[in-house]
């Protein structure tokens, strides 16, 4: 890329501010297509503008090359903002995978599919990120096989995992014996049949 | 090409496709005289000749060949029993159209949407780990959000197995063979047979096919069928010998 | 967080910067601790400091929060610092099913497959795996029926499903339809005259 000095320095700072971190001198060449001269330059005209106090975000040198981040004085706000558990209303996916996690592990994912009829990745992925269930290893034939963490039991206001509701309590046919894993994957297979 | 200049050469129409669509939506030929099968070959032959497949026109040929087709079943098929089925051909060819339109909506609804997003790809978010000091939350602080009977609920939910498919809609297989030996054996015993007070009381399938029957029966020699008019009754005549050369072949209802 | 209306648009550009989503104007309210006034005149004084053209970066009001992106001018840099390819376009057959979730949501896979006339199978799990939609429970036959999600309106500029253009704008005319069977009828009186 071409162009002036300010319109240079603006995409410096949008290459910045997309990368999860700090870009060395040569990777900023590279992609704005310039001289080493002129990314100096760039990055001193962006310096300025994001000195300390001007904006909300600021312009750091750290080892490995040049960053943006967050002015310390929002700290508290973003403190208040981020920093504290996720905890938006489950979806319907989310809770019927948790659920299976809850009852019957440790469970791989394969399984949970297995029960649901659909493919479960996205659900295990969220329920991972919000740290409402973890690996606990894996199964011997590979699947990663996963768990409730004590930050799910937190949040559901259980002391254990004794403490989840019983489940005949929910349970449409609380006569049948079998075991609650089997039924749930008979049941999982029926609803995936045509 | 478009799919609606396709030159057709049927027996009751020549022409091009699209106008043999507003004929038979104005009733000028009936569809149950068009073979669709013959469109169909007519079509191969074209891309045939084309070399290549067009991959709009072919999809504009196959909805167009569909709704011809659902159009001509519907036609075929006595509606008494089945009340969202009970459409005149007038209604037919509407419900069919307004589908067609219906389609057309969100497909140019989905047009917009790819055009919106190839306008807004070039917007880029950020999407990087927040930083350290704000990742650690502390378990303590964290209180109570979700109902644990959600989670009974959920489970409950999957222990339900889907409600029974209802079948009753799928008929038992009639066998041909089955129907010629009834009607044979009916034949051997009586002269004259009417179709309604035979066959009146069965299922729909079976009367169809007791009718295939009687097409066998015809081709072979055995009997003779005739019906007076449309929608009257079927009388059917077993062929003695010395009656067999005059054929008096009859119309079945459909 | 008291202080002046530039202070306050300094601690939003920050909490923007942070936040993984973007984030209701009643997320900032609290976490600024301010009226809702202030943050609203915070974010007036922010997007006239990030027109576009101004920046690197601009402001957006999209799936129904504030968030900040790359000015546009910065793409092709940024896919060569990030190696991210081009997002491949949307096919047919995905757009069809995409606008089909986005009107009718909540809505289940046959219903799509009867619109479009074809099994939609593959295009409801590339948009599910796009993320672009994801499962909202199951109708009572057991079928899972969809919905869009927020990244879908981010991708897509949309603030909220409000922000769709009216479906009804897509329909031809009652004289556009009316004229089109018109034309189809002389057609056969044409045929029908000698």
């Amino acid at each position: 890329m071409n162009g002036s000095a300010a319109e240079l320095a603006r995409t410096v700072e949008a290459l910045l501010f997309l990368a999860p971190d700090p870009v060395p001198v040569g990777e900023l060449i590279d992609a704005c297509e310039v001289s080493e001269v002129q990314i100096r330059n760039a990055l001193d005209l962006l310096a300025e503008e994001l000195a300390p106090g001007r904006r909300g975000i600021v312009l750091r040198e750290v080892a490995g090359g040049w960053a943006l981040a967050t002015d310390p004085g929002a700290e508290p706000a973003a403190r208040r903002l981020l920093a504290r558990p996720k905890t938006p209303p489950l979806t319907a996916a989310q809770a019927e995978t948790l659920a299976i996690v809850a009852y019957l592990q440790p469970v791989s994912r394969p399984e949970i599919a297995r029960i649901r009829g659909v493919s479960s990745e996205s659900g295990v992925q969220t329920l991972s990120e919000r740290g409402l269930i973890e690996e606990a290893g894996r199964s011997r034939f590979g699947a990663v096989i996963y768990r409730t963490t004590e930050l799910f039991e937190r949040l559901f206001g259980l002391n254990g995992l004794e403490d989840l509701p019983d489940v005949t309590k929910f349970d449409p046919t609380p006569e049948d014996a079998a075991e609650l894993r089997e039924r749930l994957l008979e049941a999982g297979e029926q609803r995936a049949a045509p | 090409m478009r799919t609606a200049d396709l030159e057709l050469d049927l027996d009751v129409f020549a022409g091009p496709f699209d106008l043999l669509l507003a004929v038979v939506l104005r009733e000028e030929i009936s569809l149950l005289e068009v073979e669709l099968g013959a469109i169909v070959l007519a079509y191969l032959e074209h891309l045939d000749e084309e070399g290549e497949l067009d991959l709009e026109a072919a999809t504009e040929f196959l909805v167009l060949i569909a709704a011809l087709l659902e159009l001509k079943s519907r036609l075929m098929l006595p509606t008494e029993e089945e009340p969202e089925l009970d459409l005149g051909p007038e209604e037919a060819a509407d419900e069919l159209l307004a589908r067609m339109l219906e389609y057309r909506r969100y497909k140019d609804a989905g047009e917009e949407l790819s055009r919106r997003f190839a306008r807004e790809s070039p917007y880029l978010y950020r999407s990087a780990p927040l930083p350290i000091e704000l990742r650690r939350i502390s378990l303590e602080a964290s209180r109570q959000a979700y109902d644990p009977d959600r989670l009974g609920v959920a489970l409950g939910d999957l222990l339900t197995p889907p409600p029974a498919v209802d079948t009753s809609h799928i008929r038992p297989t009639v066998s041909l063979e089955r129907r010629l030996d009834v009607l044979r054996d009916l034949l051997g015993r009586s002269a004259r047979i009417d179709f309604d007070d035979a066959f009146g009381g069965e299922d729909r399938l079976t009367q169809a096919v007791t009718i295939f029957a009687l097409l066998e029966l015809h081709k072979k020699g055995e009997a003779t069928w005739s019906q007076e008019r449309n929608f009257g009754a079927i009388e059917i005549r077993g062929q003695r010998t010395e009656d067999r050369g005059q054929i008096g072949a009859g119309r079945a209802r459909s």
